[in-house]
């Protein structure tokens, strides 16, 4: 379903973030990017959404090159972000919010099926129905991170692209997300997670990458940070995932995600 | 009482026109969260295409008001695609697109001044014929075309905005445009969309002013400072509530000339303004575009 | 590796030496001259013109710039002069600051041997030291503040007046304003140096006449709606207007008086003149009386019109006031520079206080344009005439009205 | 985090070495010395007469860049701190008789105290709730100055001959005065920025709450701000006074506080030599198009249009990316080499 191969990727002027990535997803399946904040898993998956521009690599989505499609033509395709820390308008009502999400909805069809994707997401997120009127911005954090999934769902997406949906959230609420992700996979939904929650992700996903904050060089004074998505691919064990993780947390202190950003 | 009631009506034909100004205002700052300083040179263009085309064309009002739209759009298609994109492209700060605009509008004046000259010409009303008076409270008929025309462009803009895919996608792009392209927005399309909107209300307000004040390079900076007022009053967030921030401009502005002093009603008008935007709750200030 | 270090300071010196480099290309451009204007026997001789030909006062300042041209072109084609005369144009935009650097520039860079001064007093005011401080001579085509002639202010031995001041204008309206016998004379004006300047000169005439101004408003030039004042001048039961406004708001005014049917007299000033009015009142202009210096019963009046309108067309100053004062600047100068044998300065200015036009383009047949010693203002007695809006069109009001210099 | 913030951190963060910046120093220093001899050394009047005007247009843009370009606060009624100074000093000298410093030291003072004052409810609104403020606040003021007649000799103005306030010695050398408030000014501006305090400016703009967070007093730095700006444009509306020997309404309006804005957004924001080059680019490029006669404001509007398309930073942010362009093939030249 998605091949990304060679990404390389990275803000502003800065250097690149990402070196040589590759990421490939399947039809049908739900693989798990885990590592630490600031690994370069927002990167990837904004990346791939084409908020961020490619420098390098190609993203293959169905068998159509789309390294150079805008992000609302890749939305158009059926490959949706739902972005980390929701991005939803905040003055807008979650039905508003929600209406925006069926713009990629082929014309002749919106009708009925924004209806019928309307009927999905209210079954799956109750909640969003009794809240339609509200403005997003006054939703709990969690309704939030709803309101942002139902409205990638509301565009019939073929692969769905999950940056950080746990962040901020009451361990209950992620738990019901990820239940929701794993059903709508379940209905032939592919899906990428990037998840801090290694243990979580993993428990839910067929496949997970590792994504591993590294520097090439230390004794450069210009070095720059930078992270490798190494394209191993780590099994279903969990104790072997957060046996790899551990020694990560070394770089918390030193190294801000701010600096592999610039 | 008549005197009032004479001053009130004027107060909200003056205003509406502020609102329809607001209104360009708020279409392209609710895209992109720019400030148009050239409303008022799109205004004076307005203006100045219908009396092109209406008084040395003799065309007749249908064609004119179509000219009036055409000539809004390609000037809106001309900043967004030579001025705007490239600058986004670039990076450029907001200040500088803002400086952009006042640029363009003076751009536009000196164009109209080496077109046509730089006087005031007259533009034949929609309704020739005279004013309607109702109990001593009298109007001129194209009062009442701008201030209707005013009131149902708001009503469509407002249900533009509110009720259809685009319009609610449009202000997706405003106010958090990753929101929008994750959704499969064509930002970049829309944006564009939202100039000519923007341009072409400016552009038919206009044309619809100039009969009664006449059309010239000079006509627009008055009622752009005003309608800027308008929309800022309303909060910078809705059509609507810049449309009643405008016709109380309007108010104030009649009301203040006749019963407390014409020479300082300026002063009287804009210290008001003043003090609205300072005591203005800062809950109001930060809201963003509800429509 | 070290980077070279001075790179910031190349940046700062470039930009300081760009912005030499700014003054250095200007200072490049500019000719030896001298004050006093160019008194070289060979070539033209030039003139200078500063006025606004953008923005909002354009409407005044380029009829004025053609009217120029057109005299300018033909005393050249005659060739009686025996000298050929150049014009120097620089648009002020009715700034002050750049009417003063553009006065600066055409003393000692152009070497002007006088200057023509534009329609705004704001900015002669401005221009007028710069000019008179390097000895050249200024006439001042159509500004018409009575404080531009002031014989206590430095340079005012160079400084000439072409058309008729405030005074004279109000005088001659005050005895429309008698004649009528209102009791409640009212006026509008806009706050622009125009508009204040009138009422200003208004107030002083009435008082030394005995009258009083009822009531007087007044609005931002470019006003969107007069409503509010029509009404406070109806309801203050005035019976007569005074209106001292530009074209544009004139119009406005009334339209709106029109709108509300109220039915007074109005007498307008001088603005009246200019294109935007008639164009955008229309009828609704009907009946104004206001003051010109044009009387269509005069044969130098008569060919000047015909000339002007043949080329620039009859549109471009429609009630060829401001044109004709124009014209009439050029001819006054060229006849003070042939006595003066093209010398500019003392004496340009004492040979100007020779001077007598008697078949000029502006002013009521039997009047003349004349400087004397001591009286720097042209026109003569009897210099105005009135005229009315009828059906759209301009109509001579009356030729009868006495007017004296004030 | 958007973009625009990772740029400016970047700028923020641009290492400055200390030999540049002395070398910096020097440049300044020296460009202040010849900018003092400048008017000894032009030999026309006109020119004179134009340096003057830039002079005044610098300083006036190096307030509105000192607030603007430093803490990110929009001024568009820059011009009524302009008129207190101007008017000011005119008033004082003619209907009161004060010689004339004591008359700029108040009018000065009275352009700071008034900012001040106005920086209790102006510093409360930002964005362009702020824009609208000091917009209406230069209306209010362009208003008073036509109507409040027995003050301010309305639309006539005020005539200040510099022969009878300045005296015929210092008229002559007014030029040497103007220049000389050039230069106190730029250096004001330049040590106010240079310090601490001037990053404390910089993270005022980009990021107030941050600022607050990491102890800077935001609300003192912008009231110090917003009164050292009143204090030099009010100064340069005392310099126009004696420059034009007349303050008239007009020179004091909207289109003045846009004028000015314009030079900043040319010249380069937040850059004090920007201020100066702006100015220049505004008196000089008209006079330069003159020979276009009708064509010239249409000229002069695509021109400015043209260097905010192509030139985001200005004119000087301009040179500054094409030198660092330049050092960037220099060093990697380098590099190769080595």
């Amino acid at each position: 379903m998605l091949e990304a191969h060679g990404l390389r990727a990275g803000y502003g002027k800065g250097p690149d973030v990402l070196l040589d990535a590759d990421v490939v997803v399947g039809t049908g399946e739900i693989v798990a990017m885990i590592g630490l904040n600031g690994a370069g898993k927002s990167t990837i998956a904004r990346t791939l959404a084409g908020l961020l521009p490619a420098r390098s690599g190609r993203i293959v989505f169905d068998g159509d090159d789309l390294t150079r499609a805008t992000t609302d033509e890749r939305a158009r395709r059926g490959l949706m972000l739902v972005p980390e820390g929701r991005e939803l308008c905040a003055s807008m009502t979650v039905a508003e919010n929600l209406a925006v999400g069926t713009v990629p909805l082929p014309r002749a069809e919106r009708r009925r099926r924004a209806a019928e994707n309307l009927g999905l997401v209210h079954e799956l997120f109750p909640i969003l129905e009794e809240k339609r009127r509200q403005p997003a911005g006054s939703l709990s954090g969690g309704q939030q991170q709803m309101v942002a999934i139902a409205r990638a769902l509301m565009g019939s997406p073929r692969l769905l692209i999950l940056d950080e949906p746990s962040l901020g959230l009451a361990p209950l609420l992620v738990r019901e997300i990820f239940q929701v992700v794993s059903r709508l996979n379940g209905d032939g939904l592919s899906v990428l997670v990037a998840e801090q929650n290694a243990a979580l992700a993993i428990s839910h996903s067929s496949q997970a990458y590792h994504i591993e904050l590294g520097a090439v060089s230390t004794t450069d004074a210009t070095s720059e940070q930078r992270s490798l998505l190494k394209g191993g691919v780590v099994g279903d064990d969990r104790d072997e995932v957060v046996a790899l993780q551990l020694p990560d947390y070394r770089w918390m202190g030193r190294r801000s995600p701010e600096a592999v950003a610039r | 009482m008549t005197t009032f009631l004479q001053l009130a009506v004027s107060g909200i034909a003056l205003g509406s026109i502020y609102g329809l100004v607001a209104l360009g205002f708020l279409v392209i700052y609710h895209a992109t969260g720019l400030v148009n300083f050239a409303q008022g040179q799109l205004l004076m263009a307005g203006a100045m295409t219908a009396y092109v085309l209406l008084m040395q064309l003799d065309l007749g009002y249908p064609l004119v008001l179509l000219g009036v739209v055409v000539v809004a759009l390609l000037l809106a298609l001309v900043f967004r695609y030579g001025i705007h994109r490239p600058m986004v492209r670039r990076g450029a700060p907001t200040e500088n697109m803002v400086v952009a605009t006042i640029a363009f509008g003076l751009v536009l004046t000196a164009a109209a001044e080496l077109g046509i000259g730089n006087t005031r010409y007259g533009v034949d009303p929609i309704f020739p014929g005279a004013p309607i008076a109702i109990g001593g409270v009298s109007m001129q008929t194209q009062s009442i075309v701008i201030t209707a025309v005013a009131w149902v462009l708001v009503g469509l803009v407002w249900f533009f905005f509110t009720k259809t895919l685009t319009g609610v996608s449009l202000r997706a792009v405003g106010l958090n445009r990753t929101a929008a392209a994750v959704s499969g927005v064509r930002v970049s399309r829309l944006i564009t969309v939202a100039f000519a909107l923007s341009v072409i209300v400016t552009a038919v307000g206009g044309a619809l002013v100039a009969p009664i004040i006449g059309a010239g390079p000079s006509m627009g900076l008055a009622i752009a400072v005003k309608g800027f007022a308008a929309a800022v009053l309303g909060g910078m967030s809705s059509v609507y509530r810049g449309m009643v921030a405008g016709v109380a401009i309007g108010l104030i502005e009649m009301l203040s000339s006749y019963y407390i002093s014409s020479a300082y009603a300026p002063v009287i008008a804009y210290t008001i303004l003043f003090l609205a935007l300072v005591l203005m709750p800062a809950r109001v200030r930060k809201s963003g575009a509800t429509a | 590796m070290n980077v070279p270090r001075p790179r910031r300071a190349a940046l700062a010196a470039l930009a300081l030496g760009s912005s030499i480099a700014l003054v250095g290309c200007a200072t490049a451009g500019s000719s030896e001259a001298q004050s006093g204007g160019d008194t070289s026997s060979e070539g033209p001789v030039k003139i200078g013109y500063i006025g606004a030909l953008s923005g909002g006062s354009a409407s005044l300042g380029v009829p004025i710039q053609h009217g120029i041209e057109l005299a300018i072109d033909q005393l050249n084609e005659a060739g009686d002069l025996g000298r050929e005369l150049e014009l120097v144009a620089v648009d002020d935009e009715a700034d002050a600051t750049k009417s003063a650097a553009a006065a600066q520039r055409m003393v000692t860079e152009d070497g002007v041997v006088a200057v023509l001064g534009g329609p705004n007093s704001g900015t002669v005011l401005a221009n007028n030291p710069i000019i008179t401080g390097a000895g050249v001579v200024q006439l001042i085509t159509v500004a018409q503040g009575d404080n531009l002639i002031d014989p206590e202010t430095p340079g005012a031995d160079l400084t000439y007046q072409v058309t008729e001041n405030n005074s004279y204008d109000v005088g001659a309206i005050v005895q429309l304003f008698e004649d009528g016998a209102y009791d409640a004379i009212c006026a509008v004006s806009d706050t622009t140096e125009y508009g204040q300047g009138g009422i200003q000169t208004i107030r002083t005439v009435f008082e030394e006449r005995g009258l009083e101004i009822a009531t007087a408003v007044s609005h931002e030039v470019n006003a969107t709606d007069l409503t509010p004042q029509v009404l406070s001048l109806r309801d203050a039961g005035c019976d007569a207007v005074y209106l001292f406004d530009y074209g544009q708001d004139a119009a406005l005014f009334m339209k709106t008086v029109n709108q509300v049917d109220w039915e007074v007299p109005v007498i307008g000033g001088r603005g009246l003149n200019q294109a935007a009015f008639l164009s955008i009142a229309g009828e609704a202009g009907d009946g104004i009386i206001f003051p010109s210096v044009i009387d269509p019963e005069k044969a130098s009046a008569q060919e000047f019109i015909e000339a002007y309108d043949a080329k620039f067309g009859e549109d471009d100053d429609p009630a060829h006031t401001f044109s004709a004062l124009g014209y009439d600047s050029v001819m006054l100068l060229a006849a003070g520079l042939e006595a003066s044998g093209f010398e500019g300065g003392e004496a340009l200015a004492s040979a100007l206080e020779d001077v007598t036009l008697e078949d000029a383009a502006s002013g009521k047949e039997g009047s003349t344009l004349t400087y004397t010693y001591g009286d720097h203002r042209a026109p003569s007695d009897d210099f105005l005439t009135f005229w009315t809006i009828e059906g759209g069109e301009y109509q001579l009001y009356s030729r009868d009205v006495q007017s004296t210099r004030p | 985090m958007s973009t625009t913030a990772i740029r400016t951190q970047t700028e923020i963060a641009r290492p400055v070495r200390h030999g540049s910046r002395r070398a910096v120093f020097w440049a300044e220093v020296i460009g202040s010395v010849v900018l003092l001899a400048l008017p000894a050394i032009i030999p026309s009047a006109y020119q004179l007469r134009l340096l003057q005007d830039v002079a005044i247009w610098s300083i006036l843009a190096l307030s509105l860049t000192l607030i603007f370009g430093y803490t990110g606060q929009i001024s568009l009624g820059q011009a009524a701190f302009y008129a207190v100074g101007g008017y000011t000093s005119a008033i004082l000298q003619t209907a009161l008789g004060v010689p004339a410093p004591i008359a700029w030291v108040v009018a000065i003072a009275l352009g700071m105290g008034s900012a001040l004052i106005l920086s209790f409810p102006l510093l409360r609104i930002h964005g362009h709730f702020l824009a609208l403020g000091t917009l209406a606040l230069g209306l209010i003021v362009e208003t008073l100055l036509v109507q409040l007649v027995p003050v301010t000799g309305g639309h006539d103005g005020i005539l200040l001959p510099g022969a009878i306030h300045l005296g015929p010695w210092v008229q002559a050398r007014f030029p040497y005065i103007v220049v000389g408030f050039l230069v106190l000014a730029y250096w004001l501006v330049r040590n106010l920025t240079q310090r601490g305090m001037g990053r404390a400016f910089f993270a005022l703009r980009d990021d107030p709450d941050g600022a607050a967070a990491l102890g800077v007093p935001v609300t003192r730095y912008k009231t110090l701000v917003f009164m050292i700006g009143g204090g030099l444009a009010a100064a340069a509306g005392v310099l126009y006074a004696h420059h034009t020997q007349v303050v008239t309404p007009e020179a004091f309006g909207f289109g003045t506080s846009i004028e000015v804005l314009l030079i900043v957004i040319i010249g380069g924001m937040s850059s004090r030599i920007g201020a100066v080059i702006g100015a220049a680019v505004i008196v000089f490029v008209p006079e330069w198009l003159q020979f276009l006669q009708e064509g010239e404001n249409l000229v002069f509007g695509l021109l400015v249009l043209g260097i905010l398309l192509f030139l985001p930073g200005g004119l000087v942010g301009g040179v500054r990316s094409a030198i660092r362009s330049l050092r960037r093939t220099r060093t990697s030249g380098e590099e190769v080499s080595a």
